[in-house]
């Protein structure tokens, strides 16, 4: 069984399923199905990065996307509306937005080099064997580059990083606490209200 | 020996793709519940299995992770599900 | 040797077959409970026999390569057993104890109503 | 009290130790294989939310209150500046990790690694925890 079909047929039905959740997604009116389904979306999206060999990408994807995000969600959803609201009038200007984004980057996917092809321009700069072979067996001796580039060699851009997500905490406090006067006993340990549907 | 993970791959994939019909066709919420729950399970399946494949035992971890944050999935969505239905009062006392 | 190969092919046809099962139980079975019983069965069953598979898998590695990367991985493997064993059945449960506090009711030989009657309780668009 | 019964309680409170063991040990091998700081810190944090939805909010904020979800996440932003400055002491450059140990730069190399990836893992374990609480502590309004 030669090695690239095996991942081309499992690459194409994921994706298969991929288009057909994003497509659930789209019709469906009740918001709670909504977010069940972003859940396996992004758990069938860390699936195709393990498929294409990005298993620390695939492991953030994984623990986000499957576990946080959708507990956020669903907290959102506990304090709005579950089912859709209908659209006062349908909605052609989105459309046509995202049709001309859509058509823009399949144009730009044209001219990329094929997945993993070894002409690309990006293996071929000086910089990459650089890093393959002076990162594992001189300098470092660390076996998984990603962390050994990330941590090391753009350590300042990580640092960078670690303060964004910082802000961001900060800016979810400002938005949450300001109306600290409002907060009644939180949604998780009140108790279902009685025929409340 | 290669092929033999290869039959288990595809009939995973195909476990997915029923999994995934019930969670568009289910008529009740539950039943989506349901079909999310074991189309989990068959990640976590497919992620070891394929590992094996293509012989880079460190899909493991991630097979490890996606057990346990599939399972913490489905607790939150089962506990604003209970939570939002039209449920009748809370009946078993629960142990203080 | 050969016996490890047969046993862990064994297994992991075995745990397909039982996945297949499962997966059409869910598509196939009139009533939300019923669905959840095939499920919660035979999806834990499936898998658990697929890990076992690859656990034996991994033993006929061993003799051949000699002893290092392997442990490893059985250790990983057995750890992915047991969760899964932990955690199937537990959803498993939950989902069934959310669906009936939800006022779910199951399709009973004598009901009334109609054969798939999925009641007012969980009903959506 | 929550809506869960005390199975699944029971189940989460079985699970929740080894979720964490998971998390610290994606922690630690980030060196040698897939995960490292985001991840794992994001990981703890999904162990603590399991523990919040079976057990609800109050335990969970006795465990690890809001306050201090706040002061740790200066604490890992603080530690990973605090490498570079340490690095910089040791007559190397910011973040050049190699000075910690001067006979073997690249064994300096991990001992850095491992203190950044610390500090990220604990940055991202709190900002999870705080959006949780802030997200879970509002009431039907």
């Amino acid at each position: 069984m030669p090695e690239v079909t095996v991942e081309l047929f499992v690459d194409i039905v994921l994706f298969s399923f991929l288009v057909s959740i994003a497509l659930t997604i789209a019709r469906i009116r009740n918001l709670f199905v909504a977010v069940m389904l972003s859940g396996i979306f992004s758990l069938l999206s860390a699936g195709l990065f393990t498929v294409m060999d990005a298993v620390d990408v695939a492991f953030t994807e994984a623990a986000v996307g499957a576990g946080i995000s959708t507990v956020l969600m669903l907290l959102t959803l506990d304090l709005t509306t579950e089912q859709e609201t209908d659209p006062i009038q349908p909605q052609i200007f989105p459309l046509i937005v995202a049709l001309c984004t859509g058509g823009a980057m399949l144009y730009a996917t044209q001219d990329m080099p094929a997945f993993g092809d070894p002409s690309a321009p990006v293996h071929q700069h000086p910089l990459a064997d650089h890093f393959i072979n002076t990162a594992l067996q001189v300098e470092m001796h660390v076996p998984n580059m990603v962390t050994s580039v990330l941590g090391s060699y753009r350590g300042y851009d990580t640092l960078g990083e670690t303060t964004v997500v910082f802000t961001a905490a900060v800016a979810v406090m400002l938005l949450m606490r300001g109306r600290r006067r409002f907060s009644q006993p939180s949604t998780i340990d009140a108790e279902p209200e009685e025929g409340v549907s | 020996m290669i092929s033999l993970f290869f039959v288990v791959n595809v009939a995973v994939l195909v476990t997915m793709g029923i999994a995934l019909s019930r969670a568009m066709l289910g008529p009740t919420r539950f039943d989506r519940i349901l079909a999310v729950n074991m189309f989990g399970t068959k990640t976590v399946l497919l992620i070891a299995v394929y590992g094996f494949l293509t012989n880079r035992p460190e899909f493991l971890d991630l097979a490890l992770v996606y057990a346990l944050i599939n399972f913490i999935g489905v607790i939150a969505v089962l506990k604003f599900s209970a939570y939002t239905a039209m449920t009748d009062a809370e009946t078993d006392e629960v142990p203080r | 040797m050969i016996v490890l190969h047969v046993i862990s092919g064994v297994l992991l046809v075995l745990g397909s077959f039982f996945s297949l099962i499962g997966a059409v139980g869910l598509l196939r079975l009139p009533d939300f409970y019923a669905r959840s019983h095939a499920v919660g069965v035979a999806d834990t069953m499936g898998a658990g026999l697929i890990m076992v598979g690859l656990m034996v898998h991994t033993l006929t590695l061993i003799d051949s390569v000699g002893l290092h990367g392997e442990v490893m991985v059985l250790i990983k493997l057995a750890a992915v057993l047991t969760f899964l064993l932990v955690t199937s059945p537990i959803s498993g449960h939950a989902v069934t104890r959310a669906a009936w506090r939800s006022g779910l009711m199951p399709v009973l030989a004598d009901a009334p109503n109609a054969p798939d009657a999925t009641a007012e309780g969980g009903q959506d668009a | 009290m929550s809506t869960h019964g005390s199975i699944v309680r029971i189940g989460a409170k079985m699970l929740i130790p080894y979720i964490m063991l998971l998390a610290l040990y994606v922690q630690f091998h980030g060196d040698y294989g897939p995960g490292g700081g985001f991840q794992a810190g994001v990981i703890f944090a999904a162990a603590f939310i399991l523990y919040a939805l079976t057990h609800g909010l109050k335990a969970t904020k006795q465990v690890i209150s809001p306050s201090i979800a706040e002061k740790l996440i200066c604490l890992g932003v603080l530690l990973y500046a605090g490498v570079g400055i340490a690095s910089m002491a040791m007559g190397g450059n910011f973040l050049e990790y190699g000075v910690f140990d001067h006979h073997d730069p690249s064994h300096g190399q991990h001992t850095g690694l491992l203190l950044i990836e610390l500090g990220v893992g604990i940055t991202v374990f709190a900002v999870m925890l705080t959006i949780f609480y802030n997200f879970a502590g509002r009431g039907r309004s």
